[in-house]
C-alpha cells in the first residue's frame, strides 16, 4: 500500500448562477485520476493553465469536496468537508501556496501567523510556543528575532520560507506545493527550491508538487503526471517523461521549453516542427471525441499513458 | 374636521353646522417681531372689523386671487353633501351654497334661496325654494333635490360624514336608513318648489342650522350608485353648484378658476373671475405682499405682529367660535350602553384639585406672550362669539396661584418634599397630555405644566400626535387609563347646544362627566320652551356656571380669526349676519395692491 | 555596420515619491539595429519597464534625461503631437498583461481599426475592417472575422496576446518593444507567441526590444542581451557570449540559478540578499556589491563604468575580474539573514 | 467577469515594489491623517465637538434649558442667552448643545448597531457563500428594495412612544443591509486569499477564522464606512426630525431646531434659532466626512497621498 | 437576457407582496384610523361604527389585508377615505408631478454631473479640480432639507425669481405652450435644489473614476498606438467612466425617492412625497400602503434597469 494513494478521483463544480439556476453540465476540473506517492518522494503534477492540478491538490487536503474516488492517506480514507473535525489525522498533511502574499494574514505578526497549527492542535504554554516558533524560523533560515515583524516587513522568499516554517510546524508527512515558487524571481525561486530539499532531506517529507514550469519540476521530482483538462495523459519517472515521452500531450510540453542554451537553437526548431506536425496528424490517435484523454495505460513499470485501446 | 396643524376656521357659513368639531390646541407656525406695531406687541379683537373700509370705486369686472392656506392640498370632494375638509369647502363656498342663510345670532332667515314656515308644533317645516334659483347648467333647483340629498345621506351606502343626528331626527329618516322603508316618511315633495320635513323632535337647535339646506342635483346624480358619486367627476372636476361662480377649470389640490355665474339668483355677480389657489402657510405673507393673492381664509396670528403694517392690505377680524380647555378625565366610556360611566374614585375626581389647577394657569399672559392677545383667557364654555348665550358675566376663574395652593392646602394635598401627595398620603403623579403641531404646541402645553408644578403637582407631560391623542382621550370609546389630564379644542358650530360635547350619551364627552345638573339643563337647552330665546339663554347661563364650578374642564383661550384683503378688494365681510355677500365683492382697479 | 535604428544615450527616468526623485533607470546607454532582437533581462524592479515606456514616451509623472535617437531623430524631447505620429506607426509595443492592455468595453477589432485610423487616415471604414481581419489572421487567430466582434474578456490569455501583437504591427513598425510579451502565458503558447514574433521580424526585418526576465526565452529569441540591475546595464553582449562567458557576477548568478534540464538534483545557486527598493537603491559604488559580500570590498570601482572587455561585450565594474561563487562556508552565512 | 489566468507571473508585486497592504493598518490610518491638513483639523474639531457636547451636558440643567419662560421669548443673542431664545423663552444654546448630544448619540448608536449587524450577516454570509449566502442576500435584497424613509416614517408614527433606544433601533432596522452587502462582498474577495485557505488547512474552525483571520483585514473597510454611515445617519435623523418624525420637541435634536427656518419670519428674523443648528449639522458632517474620506484614502494605498 | 428580466420581474412578486404585508402591518399599528380625524359630536358614533363595519377596518389585519391584496391584485388600489377617490386615480394625478420633478432632477443632476466630474478627473490637482471638489465635499455634507429650504428662501422669497409653491400657474389650459411653461416653472427650483445636492455623489464618482481609468493599462495602450491626448480622453476614459454613469440612473431613482419626500414638502409641490405625508397624518391607510408599494416597485424596477443597462453597456457584465 503505498502513502497517498489517489482514485479514480473526481472533482466537480455546479455550473450555475442566480436564484433560480437551472443546472447545467458542471465544470470538471478533475475528472478520473489516479496515482499514488510514495514516502519521502516528490511527486510533479505538471499542466497547462485550468488543467485541474490546484484542485487536485486542494482536494486532497479537502479544501474542495470530492466527487467521488477515493484518497486514502497511510491506509485511511480521507473524507472531504470540514477540516478541522478530522483533527489530528489532517495535520499530517500540510500545504504551501503559490502566492506568498496572499497566503500570509497581513495584519497578523509572523508568531502568530506561525503558530496557528500550533494553537489548534498543541496545547502550548506562551513561552514554548514562543520558543518552538523561534526554532522553526531559525530551521528555515530566518532570525528569530522575526517572530514580532509583520509579513509586509519580509521579501517574497522569505515569506514563502514562513509559509513553510508554518506548514512544518505540526511536523506534517505530505506537504503539497501549489506553485510555491511561480511568484518570485529566478534567484528567490532557487533559494526555495534549495530550502524545499533541504527540509525533505531532514525530515523525510513527501511533496505533491505542482508546477506548470517544467524545468522545476524536472529540478525536484521523482515522479511526475501530466494534467490535461482534468485527466492524466502520462505518469511516469522524470526520467521517463523527459527522455521518453509517449503521449503526443507531453512531447509538445517538453519541445515548448525554451532552451537556455543557444546554439541548439536550429535544433530545436527542427524538433518542434516534427512534433507540430505529430500533434497536428495524430490528435485523434491520442484524443477522444469528446477531446479528452483516454484511460492510462502502463507501458512499463513506471510509465503510463492515456492511450486508446492500445497495451 | 379638522387637520392638525393650523387651526383654521371657516369663516362662511359652514355645512357642518351644527355643533363642535375639534381643533388642535395651539395655532400653527410662530413669528412676531421684536418692534411690533402696537407699543406693547399686544393687540385685541376690538380693533378689529369684520367688513372690510371701501375704498374708491368698483370697477367692472374684474379677477381676484383668493388663497386657501393649508399645507397640503385641497381634497377635491367638491359637494356640500360629501366633502369633509374643510378645504374643501373653502373652494364649494364660491359656487354653491345653502338654500338657506341665517344672521347675527345663526338663525335662519328668509332672505335665501328658500323661504321657511313653521307648525305650531314646531315639528314640520315647510320650504319655498324661490323661483329663479337655478342650477348652473341652467336646470331650476327643485324640491325633489332637495329631497333627493336627503336620500343620498340616509342611503346606507352613503360615504360621506353628514349622516348625523339632524337626519335622524327627521321621521321615518331611521327607517329609510336601515333598509326598512323604501322612502322617508317624513320628507314630502309639495310641487316643484315647495318640500315639506317633519322632524321627530321641535328644538331651538333646528332654527340654528339643524336643516339640511343642501339640495343635490338629481338629474345629474340620480342615476348614479350612492357609493360612487363621491368619486365621479360631477363631484371633483366639473362639480354644479347654484352659486355665484362657476368653475372654469380645477388643478387637483391646487388651484380653482371660477367663472362669474350671470344667472345666480340674487343678480350678476360684480366680478368676473375668481382664482382660488392653495398656499402654505408659510407663504402667505409673501403672497399677500407681492399682491399674489387678494385675500386668504385665515391669517396665523403668530404672525400678525410682524404684518400689522402692511400697507396693501386690511386685516378684517372676528372672534372664533372656538375655545382651548383643559379636560379632566373622570370617569370612562361604557360603549355597550353607550354612555358615559363617572369614576368616584378617579385622580382628577375631586373638585378642589381640579380648581386648583384652573387656578394656578395664568391665560391672561398666555394669550399676550404666545399670541399677542389675539388668543386671552377664557370664562365659560360657551365663547363669544355666540354673544347671546355666552356670559359675559361669568368671570370664570381668575388666575391665584396661592389660592390654589390654599385649596390643595386644605383638601389635604400635602407637600411631601418636591410635590403634594393625595390627600391618603399616596403619591399623586398627573398625566397630561397634549397635542404636537406648530411651534407653539410645545412651550404651551410645558407651561401649564410648569405652572401646576409650581403649586406642586407632579405633572408629566406627554406631546402626541393628532390621531394618537384623540385614540387617547377616548375618540373611539376606549380612553387609555394612562391619561388624566388633557389640553384640547373644540370648534363649536353654530348652534350653542353643548350636548355632543358634554351630554352623558356622548362620546366626546371626553372627561365622561355626568350629573343630574348637567343633564337637566342640557335637555332644557333644547327643548320646546327652549325657543324663547331668554329662556334659553338663562339655561345656558346656569349650565355655564355649573361648568365653571363643577369644571369637568375648564376653557383656557379664546381666539381671533384674521383675515387680511387686499385694499382693492370692496363689498368683503367675514363672519356672519353681515348682510353681505360674495356675488357682490368686486374690486377698486384691476391689479391687487403690492406693499410700497 | 548600419547606422542603429534606435540609440539611447545616458538616459535617466526618475520617479517622483514624497517629495524627491528616484531614478529607476539610470544613465542608460544602448542601441537597437535592424532586424536585431535586443533582450533585456534583469529581476523585478529592474527598471526594465521603466526603460520601455521611456523609449515610448508613455511615462506621465516621471522625469527623463538623455537621449533617445530613432531613425537618428531626438524623440527625448518631442512634442506629443509629434511623438503619436511615430507612435503605433514606426514604434510600438507589446504588453505583458494581455487582459489589462485592453479596453474591456471595445470590441477587439474596433481596438485594432483605431490604430490604422490614426496613421492612416485616408483609408475607408471598410478597408480597416478588412486590415483589421487581415491583421488578426497575420497574428494566427483561427477566425478572424468571428474574432473581429469579440470582447477582451471572451478570449483566452493567448488569443488576447495576438490581439495586442497585431495592433503592434498594424502599422508595420521599425522598432517593436515587447514588455514580457509571454509571461503571463503557459509554456505551449509562449512558443507560438514567440513563433510569431520571430516571424514578424523575419518579414518585416524590424528591430525588436524584448524585455522578460527568463533567460530561456532570452536564448530562444535574441541577438544581443542586455542584463539590468538597479536600474543600470551591467552587461551586454551577443547571446552566444552570454550565455558561455557571462562575466559580470550578476550575469553570472542568475545563470547559475536556474534549473535547467542538464544537471539535476544539485543545489541551485542563489543570489544573497534581496533586490533594494527604489528608494534604497546604494547610489555610490557598485550597486551590486552588497549581493556578493564575500568579495573583497577593494574589487569594486568606486563610479563603476562600462567595460569593453571584447567587442560588443561590456560589463560594467571590474569587480568581474574577482568575481567567484561562495564555498560552502560563505554559503552558510547568508542562512541567517539579520 | 473572468480574471487573467496568472500563472506565472514572477514579475509582478514583487519585493521591490509596495506592499499591498498597509503597514499596520492604524498607524497609516494615523499618518495619513495628520498628514492632510483638512482632515486633522476635522479630527480635532470634531473631538472638541463632541467633548464639549458631552461635557457641557453634564453640567447643564437640562429641566431649565426645556422650561418655558413667559418673559423672555424669541429673544435675540444676549449675555444671559448666548443664542437667544426660542417660542418658549427656551434657550437656544442650550437646546443646541442637548440636541447636538442628541442628534450625536443617535447618529452613533445606529452607526453601530447597523455595523454589528452589518458586519456579522456580511461577515457570515459573505464566509460561507452558497446557500447560507444565498438566503441571507434574498433578505438583504428585500430590505434594500425598501423605501427607507418612508418606511422609517411609517414606523415612527405606528410606535406611538418613542425613546433615543426605539428610535435607533427603528433606524437601525432598515439601515443595515448597505454594510452587509459591502462585507460581503469584500468578505468574499477575502476568503478566496490563500491566507484564509491556509487557516483552513491549519485546522482553524471557520468561526475563528472569521473572526480571527478575515475580520482584522476589513476592519479598515468597517472603520471607512461607520465613520461615512455616521455622517449619513446624523443626516437621516435630523431630516426626520425635521420633517417631524424625529423625537418629541421636549427632546431637542439638531433638525427640530432647522425644522423652525419653515416659517419664513424666522428664516429671515429670527436666524439664532436655526442657523447655529444649521450651520453645525454642515460642519459636523463635513468634518465626518473628511476624516472618512482620509481613512478610505489610507486603507486604498493607490489614493494614499504619501 | 429576456429570461433574466423576466425571472428578475418574477422574483419581485413576493418582494412586493412581502413588502405589503409589513406596511400593512405598520398601517394598522398606527394609532387612531381615518376616521379618528373626523370627529363631529353631531355623528352618532352608530354611523361611525357602521362606516368602519363598512370600510372593514374592524376586521382582523389578516382579512382586511386579503381583501385589500385581492383587490390590489386586479388594479384596485382601494378608496382614499380622504379623497373618496380611487387610489390609483388619486396616485395617478400626483404621480406626473413627482415623475416630471424627478425627471427634471434627473437631467440637471446629469447636466451638472458630467462637465463638473470630467473636468475635476481629467484636469486633477488643479485648482478647477479643488474647486469642484470642494463644492462635493459641503454638497455631500449639506442635508437636503437645509440647502432646499435655503434655495427657497433666497430665490423664491427674497428675489422672487420662481414660485413657492404648486405645480402650475392656475387657470392654464392643460395642453397650451403656457401650461407646459408654467409646469417646468414651477419645477425648476425644487429640482435645481435637489440636483444641486443629489448631484455630488455622480460627479464624486465620475471624479474618482475617471482617475482610476486614466491609471489602467489600456489607457497606455492608447497613448502607444499614437493617439492624441484628446482622443485618449473622449474615446477611452470617458466612454469607460461615463457610460456606469448612465447605468447609475436606475438606482438614481431609489435615492431620489427619500429626495422628493424633502423637497415637494419645503416647496409645497403636490407629488407623491407630499401626499404620503399627509396620508400618513391623516392615517388614509390606503394611499400610503399605495404608495409605499409603488416606490417599492420603482426601486426594485430602478435596479432592474441600472442592472440591464450595466449589462449592456459593459459586455463583461451578465446579469444573473
Ligand atoms: N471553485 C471553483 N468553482 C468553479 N470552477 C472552478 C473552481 N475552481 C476551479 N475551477 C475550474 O476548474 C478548472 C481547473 O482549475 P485549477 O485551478 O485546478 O487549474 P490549474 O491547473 O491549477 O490551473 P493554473 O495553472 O491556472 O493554476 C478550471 O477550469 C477552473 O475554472
Ligand atoms: N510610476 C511609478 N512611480 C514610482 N515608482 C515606480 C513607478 N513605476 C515603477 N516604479 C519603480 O521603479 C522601479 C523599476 O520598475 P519597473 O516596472 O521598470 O521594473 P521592471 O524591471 O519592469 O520589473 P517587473 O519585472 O516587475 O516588470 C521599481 O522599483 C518600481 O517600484
Ligand atoms: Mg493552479
Ligand atoms: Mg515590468
Ligand atoms: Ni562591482
Amino acid at each position: 500500500m503505498s502513502f497517498l494513494e489517489v482514485r479514480d478521483l473526481k472533482v466537480h463544480f455546479p455550473n450555475r448562477g442566480g436564484l433560480f439556476s437551472r443546472k447545467t453540465q458542471p465544470i470538471k476540473a478533475v475528472d478520473g485520476i489516479h496515482f499514488d506517492i510514495e514516502q519521502g518522494q516528490t511527486y510533479g503534477l505538471v499542466g497547462e493553465s485550468g488543467s485541474g492540478k490546484t484542485t487536485t491538490g486542494r482536494a486532497i487536503i479537502g479544501l474542495n469536496s470530492i466527487t467521488s474516488g477515493s484518497v486514502t492517506f497511510e491506509g485511511r480514507q480521507l473524507t472531504s468537508g470540514d477540516l478541522q473535525r478530522q483533527g489530528a489525522f489532517r495535520r499530517d498533511i500540510q500545504m504551501i501556496f503559490q502566492d506568498p502574499y496572499s497566503s500570509l494574514n497581513p495584519k497578523k505578526r509572523v508568531l502568530d501567523i506561525i503558530s496557528e497549527p500550533l494553537r489548534n492542535f498543541e496545547r502550548l504554554s506562551a513561552s514554548e510556543e514562543k520558543a518552538r516558533v523561534q526554532q522553526l524560523l531559525e530551521q528555515v533560515g530566518l532570525s528569530p528575532e522575526s517572530i514580532l515583524k509583520y509579513p509586509h516587513e519580509f521579501s517574497g522568499g522569505q515569506r514563502q520560507r514562513i509559509g513553510i516554517a508554518r506548514a512544518i510546524a505540526l511536523k506534517p508527512k505530505l506537504i503539497i506545493a501549489d506553485e510555491p515558487v511561480s511568484a518570485l524571481d529566478v534567484s528567490v525561486q532557487a533559494q526555495v527550491l534549495n530550502f524545499m530539499r533541504d527540509i525533505q532531506k531532514e525530515f523525510n517529507l513527501t511533496y505533491l508538487l505542482i508546477s506548470h514550469d517544467l524545468g522545476i519540476v524536472r529540478h525536484m521530482c521523482d515522479q511526475i503526471g501530466i494534467m490535461y483538462k482534468g485527466r492524466y495523459v502520462e505518469q511516469g519517472t522524470t526520467d521517463d517523461i523527459f527522455d521518453n515521452p509517449q503521449h503526443i500531450y507531453t512531447k509538445r510540453l517538453i519541445s515548448a521549453i525554451p532552451d537556455i542554451d543557444p546554439t541548439k537553437r536550429e535544433e530545436k526548431y527542427k524538433f518542434r516542427e516534427e512534433v507540430r506536425t505529430e500533434y497536428e496528424l495524430a490528435y485523434g490517435n491520442y484524443f477522444g471525441e469528446d477531446g479528452l484523454a483516454y484511460p492510462l495505460k502502463p507501458i512499463s513499470e513506471t510509465h503510463f499513458v492515456a492511450l486508446p485501446g492500445r497495451g | 374636521a379638522c387637520s392638525s396643524g393650523n387651526g383654521n376656521e371657516e369663516s362662511s357659513p359652514s355645512a357642518t353646522t351644527e355643533t363642535a368639531t375639534p381643533t388642535s390646541s395651539a395655532s400653527a407656525s410662530p413669528s412676531a417681531s421684536e418692534t411690533p406695531a402696537a407699543e406693547d406687541g399686544l393687540y385685541s379683537i376690538n380693533d378689529f372689523s369684520n367688513v372690510k373700509k371701501n375704498e374708491g370705486e368698483a370697477i367692472k369686472g374684474g379677477s381676484i386671487t383668493f388663497g386657501l392656506v393649508s399645507d397640503t392640498p385641497f381634497e377635491g370632494t367638491l359637494n356640500f353633501n360629501f366633502y369633509s375638509g374643510d378645504p374643501d369647502s373653502q373652494v364649494l363656498s364660491w359656487f354653491d351654497e345653502g338654500l338657506l342663510t341665517w344672521d347675527k345670532s345663526y338663525v335662519y332667515t328668509n332672505d335665501g334661496a328658500a323661504t321657511y314656515e313653521v307648525s305650531e308644533d314646531g315639528k314640520t317645516f315647510t320650504f319655498t325654494i324661490r323661483d329663479n334659483v337655478n342650477w348652473q347648467d341652467g336646470k331650476p333647483v327643485t324640491a325633489e333635490d332637495w329631497l333627493f340629498a336627503h336620500e343620498v345621506i340616509g342611503n346606507p351606502k352613503y360615504d360621506g360624514p353628514r349622516y348625523d343626528s339632524n337626519f335622524t331626527n327627521i321621521v321615518g329618516m331611521a327607517e329609510y336608513h336601515d333598509g326598512k322603508a323604501k322612502t322617508i316618511s317624513g320628507i314630502e315633495v309639495l310641487s316643484e318648489k315647495k318640500l315639506k320635513i317633519t322632524y321627530i323632535q321641535s328644538t331651538p337647535s333646528l332654527l340654528t342650522g339643524g336643516v339640511w339646506s343642501y339640495p343635490l342635483a338629481k338629474h345629474i346624480f340620480g342615476v348614479m350608485d350612492v357609493a360612487k358619486i363621491s368619486a365621479s367627476p360631477e363631484v371633483r372636476e366639473k362639480p354644479i353648484g347654484f352659486g355665484p361662480f362657476k368653475v372654469k377649470s380645477i388643478v387637483p389640490g391646487e388651484s380653482v378658476v371660477f367663472e362669474k355665474n350671470p344667472d345666480y339668483w340674487r343678480g350678476e355677480p360684480a366680478l368676473d373671475e375668481v382664482v382660488l389657489k392653495v398656499i402654505n402657510p408659510t407663504t402667505i405673507v409673501q403672497q399677500l405682499e407681492t399682491g399674489g393673492v387678494d385675500l386668504v381664509d385665515s391669517f396665523p396670528v403668530d404672525q400678525y405682529p410682524d404684518n400689522a403694517t402692511l400697507s396693501n392690505v386690511e386685516f378684517l377680524g372676528t372672534i372664533d367660535r372656538a375655545y382651548t380647555y383643559m379636560g379632566f378625565k373622570l370617569g370612562k366610556w361604557d360603549a355597550e350602553a353607550g354612555k358615559v360611566v363617572p369614576d368616584a374614585k378617579a385622580k382628577m375626581g375631586d373638585v378642589n384639585l381640579r380648581k386648583a389647577m384652573w387656578l394656578a394657569v395664568d391665560n391672561d399672559q398666555v394669550g399676550k406672550k404666545f399670541y399677542h392677545g389675539l388668543r386671552w383667557n377664557a370664562t365659560t364654555l360657551i365663547p363669544p362669539s355666540h354673544p347671546e348665550y355666552h356670559d359675559s358675566t361669568n368671570p370664570g376663574v381668575a388666575y391665584d396661584p396661592e389660592m390654589a395652593n390654599k385649596i390643595l392646602d386644605d383638601a389635604g394635598y400635602k407637600m411631601d418634599g418636591k410635590f403634594r401627595t393625595n390627600p391618603d398620603g399616596s403619591e399623586l403623579v398627573i398625566n397630561f397630555i397634549s397635542m404636537t403641531g406648530g411651534d407653539i404646541a410645545q412651550p404651551l402645553a410645558q407651561y401649564y405644566v410648569q405652572s401646576w408644578q409650581a403649586i406642586g403637582l407632579n405633572v408629566q407631560l406627554e406631546m402626541v400626535e393628532f390621531n394618537s391623542f384623540y385614540d387617547r382621550v377616548g375618540a373611539n370609546g376606549e380612553d387609555d387609563p394612562k391619561v388624566d389630564v388633557y389640553q384640547g379644542a373644540w370648534s363649536v358650530g353654530i348652534d350653542v347646544d353643548p350636548s355632543g360635547l358634554y351630554g352623558k350619551d356622548a362620546i366626546y364627552n371626553f372627561p365622561r362627566y355626568e350629573s343630574a345638573e348637567n343633564d337637566r339643563l342640557l335637555a332644557e337647552g333644547i327643548s320646546e320652551k327652549a325657543f324663547d330665546v331668554k329662556v334659553r339663554q338663562d339655561i345656558y347661563k346656569q349650565w355655564q356656571k355649573l361648568m365653571v364650578d363643577e369644571i369637568p374642564v375648564f376653557p383656557t383661550l379664546y381666539r381671533a380669526v384674521l383675515a387680511p384683503v387686499n385694499k382693492r378688494i370692496l363689498n368683503y365681510a367675514i363672519g356672519d349676519g353681515t348682510n353681505l355677500y360674495p356675488y357682490q365683492i368686486a374690486v377698486s382697479q384691476d391689479k391687487p395692491f403690492v406693499k410700497e | 555596420m548600419n547606422e542603429a535604428l534606435l540609440q539611447i544615450e545616458h538616459l535617466t527616468t526618475s520617479f517622483r515619491i514624497a517629495d524627491q526623485y528616484y531614478a529607476a533607470v539610470d544613465d542608460v546607454t544602448l542601441s537597437v539595429r535592424e532586424n536585431e532582437v535586443l533582450a533585456i533581462v534583469g529581476e523585478s524592479g529592474s527598471g526594465k519597464s521603466a526603460l520601455a515606456y521611456s523609449i515610448m514616451g508613455l511615462h506621465t509623472r516621471a522625469k527623463t534625461e538623455g537621449d533617445i535617437y530613432f531613425n537618428g531623430h531626438n524623440i527625448a524631447r518631442l512634442s506629443p503631437s509629434k511623438l503619436n505620429k511615430l507612435r503605433g506607426k514606426d514604434m510600438s509595443m507589446i504588453f505583458q498583461d494581455p487582459l489589462s492592455a485592453l479596453n474591456p468595453l471595445m470590441i477587439v477589432g474596433a481596438q485594432i481599426e483605431e490604430v490604422i485610423l490614426l496613421h492612416q487616415p485616408k483609408l475607408s471604414r471598410k478597408d480597416r475592417a478588412d486590415k483589421a481581419v487581415e491583421l488578426l489572421a497575420k497574428v494566427g487567430i483561427p477566425r478572424p472575422e468571428h474574432t473581429y466582434g469579440r470582447y477582451p474578456h471572451e478570449l483566452s490569455g493567448g488569443m488576447r496576446q495576438r490581439v495586442i501583437i497585431a495592433i503592434a504591427i498594424a502599422n508595420g513598425p521599425k522598432l517593436l518593444i515587447a514588455d514580457e510579451p509571454t509571461t503571463a502565458l503557459d509554456v505551449t503558447i509562449q512558443l507560438q507567441i514567440l513563433e510569431l514574433l520571430r516571424k514578424l521580424k523575419a518579414d518585416s526585418k524590424a528591430g525588436i526590444v524584448l524585455i522578460t526576465h527568463d533567460l530561456g526565452v532570452v536564448s530562444e529569441m535574441a541577438d544581443r542581451v542586455a542584463v539590468m540591475y538597479a536600474g543600470q546595464i551591467v552587461e551586454i553582449a551577443d547571446i552566444y557570449t552570454l550565455i558561455s562567458k557571462a562575466r559580470h557576477p550578476y550575469t553570472r548568478s542568475l545563470l547559475q540559478s536556474i534549473p535547467t534540464a542538464g544537471e539535476t538534483k544539485s543545489r541551485l545557486h542563489v543570489i544573497q540578499g534581496i533586490v533594494p527598493s527604489l528608494q534604497n537603491l546604494p547610489r555610490q559604488g557598485c550597486r551590486f556589491r552588497s549581493r556578493i559580500p564575500w568579495i573583497d570590498e577593494s574589487a569594486h570601482e568606486e563610479q563603476p563604468i562600462m567595460h569593453e572587455i571584447a567587442p560588443g561585450h561590456w560589463v560594467r565594474c571590474s569587480c568581474y575580474k574577482h568575481f567567484r561563487f561562495p564555498d560552502s562556508k560563505e554559503e552558510e552565512l547568508r542562512h541567517v539573514l539579520p | 467577469m473572468d480574471k487573467a489566468p496568472i500563472p506565472i507571473s514572477s514579475a509582478k508585486q514583487p519585493t521591490a515594489k509596495q506592499p499591498n497592504k498597509s503597514p499596520s493598518g492604524w498607524k497609516i490610518i494615523w499618518r495619513e491623517i495628520v498628514r492632510d491638513k483638512v482632515a486633522f483639523i476635522s479630527l480635532i474639531f470634531l473631538c472638541l465637538v463632541i467633548l464639549s457636547v458631552f461635557g457641557i451636558s453634564l453640567v447643564l440643567d437640562q429641566e431649565q434649558i426645556v422650561s418655558v419662560d413667559l418673559f423672555s421669548l424669541k429673544q435675540p443673542p444676549s449675555e444671559q442667552f448666548w443664542l437667544g431664545t426660542d417660542y418658549g423663552g427656551r434657550d437656544v444654546f442650550g437646546q443646541l448643545i442637548i440636541g447636538t448630544r442628541n442628534s450625536l448619540s443617535i447618529g452613533i448608536i445606529v452607526t453601530v448597531l447597523t455595523g454589528l449587524i452589518g458586519v456579522l450577516v456580511g461577515l457570515v454570509s459573505g464566509y460561507f457563500g452558497g446557500t447560507v449566502d444565498n438566503i441571507f442576500m434574498r433578505f438583504v435584497d428585500f430590505f434594500m428594495i425598501l423605501p427607507t424613509l418612508m418606511i422609517v416614517i411609517a414606523f415612527v408614527t405606528a410606535v406611538p412612544k418613542y425613546s433615543i433606544v426605539s428610535f435607533s433601533l427603528i433606524m437601525t432596522a432598515f439601515l443595515w443591509m448597505g454594510i452587509a452587502r459591502l462585507i460581503r462582498s469584500k468578505a468574499l474577495q477575502e476568503k478566496e486569499m490563500d491566507y484564509v485557505q491556509a487557516s483552513r488547512t491549519l485546522g482553524s474552525s471557520n468561526l475563528k477564522i472569521m473572526l480571527v483571520q478575515v475580520l482584522p483585514n476589513l476592519s479598515s473597510i468597517i472603520i471607512v464606512t461607520m465613520t461615512l454611515n455616521l455622517a449619513a445617519n446624523i443626516g437621516l435623523e435630523s431630516g426626520l426630525s425635521f420633517l417631524g418624525f424625529g423625537f418629541p420637541e421636549s427632546t431637542p435634536s439638531l433638525g427640530t431646531l432647522v425644522s423652525y427656518a419653515t416659517d419664513p419670519q424666522t428664516l429671515e428674523s429670527r436666524w439664532w434659532i436655526w442657523l447655529p443648528a444649521s450651520l453645525l449639522i454642515l460642519v459636523l458632517m463635513l468634518s465626518i466626512n473628511n476624516v472618512g474620506q482620509a481613512l478610505k484614502r489610507a486603507t486604498d494605498a493607490r489614493q494614499r497621498k504619501g | 437576457m429576456w429570461r433574466t428580466v423576466a425571472r428578475r420581474l418574477v422574483i419581485m412578486i413576493p418582494q412586493i407582496l412581502l413588502l405589503s404585508i409589513l406596511v400593512f402591518l405598520m398601517a394598522k399599528a398606527m394609532p387612531g384610523d381615518a376616521l379618528t380625524g373626523l370627529l363631529d359630536p353631531s355623528i352618532d358614533p352608530a354611523a361611525m361604527d357602521a362606516q368602519r363595519v363598512r370600510l372593514g377596518l374592524n376586521n382582523p389585519w389578516h382579512v382586511q389585508y386579503w381583501d385589500w391584496i385581492t383587490q390590489a391584485v386586479q388594479g384596485d388600489f382601494g378608496q382614499s377615505f380622504r379623497f373618496k377617490m380611487p387610489v390609483s386615480d388619486l396616485i395617478g394625478q400626483r404621480m406626473m408631478n413627482t415623475v416630471w420633478l424627478s425627471l427634471a432632477t434627473l437631467i440637471l443632476t446629469y447636466l451638472i454631473a458630467i462637465p463638473l466630474g470630467i473636468t475635476s478627473g481629467r484636469f486633477n490637482d488643479t485648482w478647477a479640480d479643488r474647486l469642484i471638489t470642494g463644492y462635493t465635499y459641503i454638497g455631500f455634507a449639506a442635508p437636503l432639507f437645509i440647502f432646499a429650504l435655503l434655495m427657497l428662501w433666497v430665490f423664491g422669497f427674497h428675489f422672487g425669481w420662481f414660485p413657492t409653491g404648486g405645480s402650475v400657474e392656475p387657470g392654464t389650459e392643460p395642453g397650451t405652450v403656457q401650461y407646459v411653461a408654467s409646469k417646468i416653472y414651477h419645477l425648476l427650483l425644487p429640482a435645481i435644489s435637489m440636483a444641486l445636492i443629489t448631484t455630488v455623489t455622480t460627479v464624486q464618482y465620475l471624479r474618482s473614476e475617471i482617475i482610476d481609468t486614466k491609471q489602467k493599462d489600456f489607457i497606455i495602450t492608447a497613448r502607444a498606438k499614437g493617439a492624441s491626448e484628446a482622443r485618449v480622453y473622449n474615446r477611452h476614459i470617458l466612454r469607460n467612466s461615463l457610460l456606469p454613469i448612465a447605468a447609475f440612473f436606475g438606482y438614481e431613482i431609489t435615492g431620489l425617492i427619500g429626495g422628493t419626500i424633502f423637497i415637494e414638502n419645503i416647496f409645497s409641490y403636490p407629488g407623491m412625497g407630499q401626499l404620503f405625508l399627509s396620508s400618513i397624518s391623516l392615517r388614509d391607510f390606503s394611499v400610503v400602503t399605495s404608495l409605499v408599494l409603488l416606490y417599492g416597485a420603482a426601486s426594485i424596477i430602478g435596479a432592474l434597469i441600472s442592472d440591464i443597462t450595466l449589462s449592456i453597456v459593459d459586455p463583461r457584465i451578465r446579469i444573473k
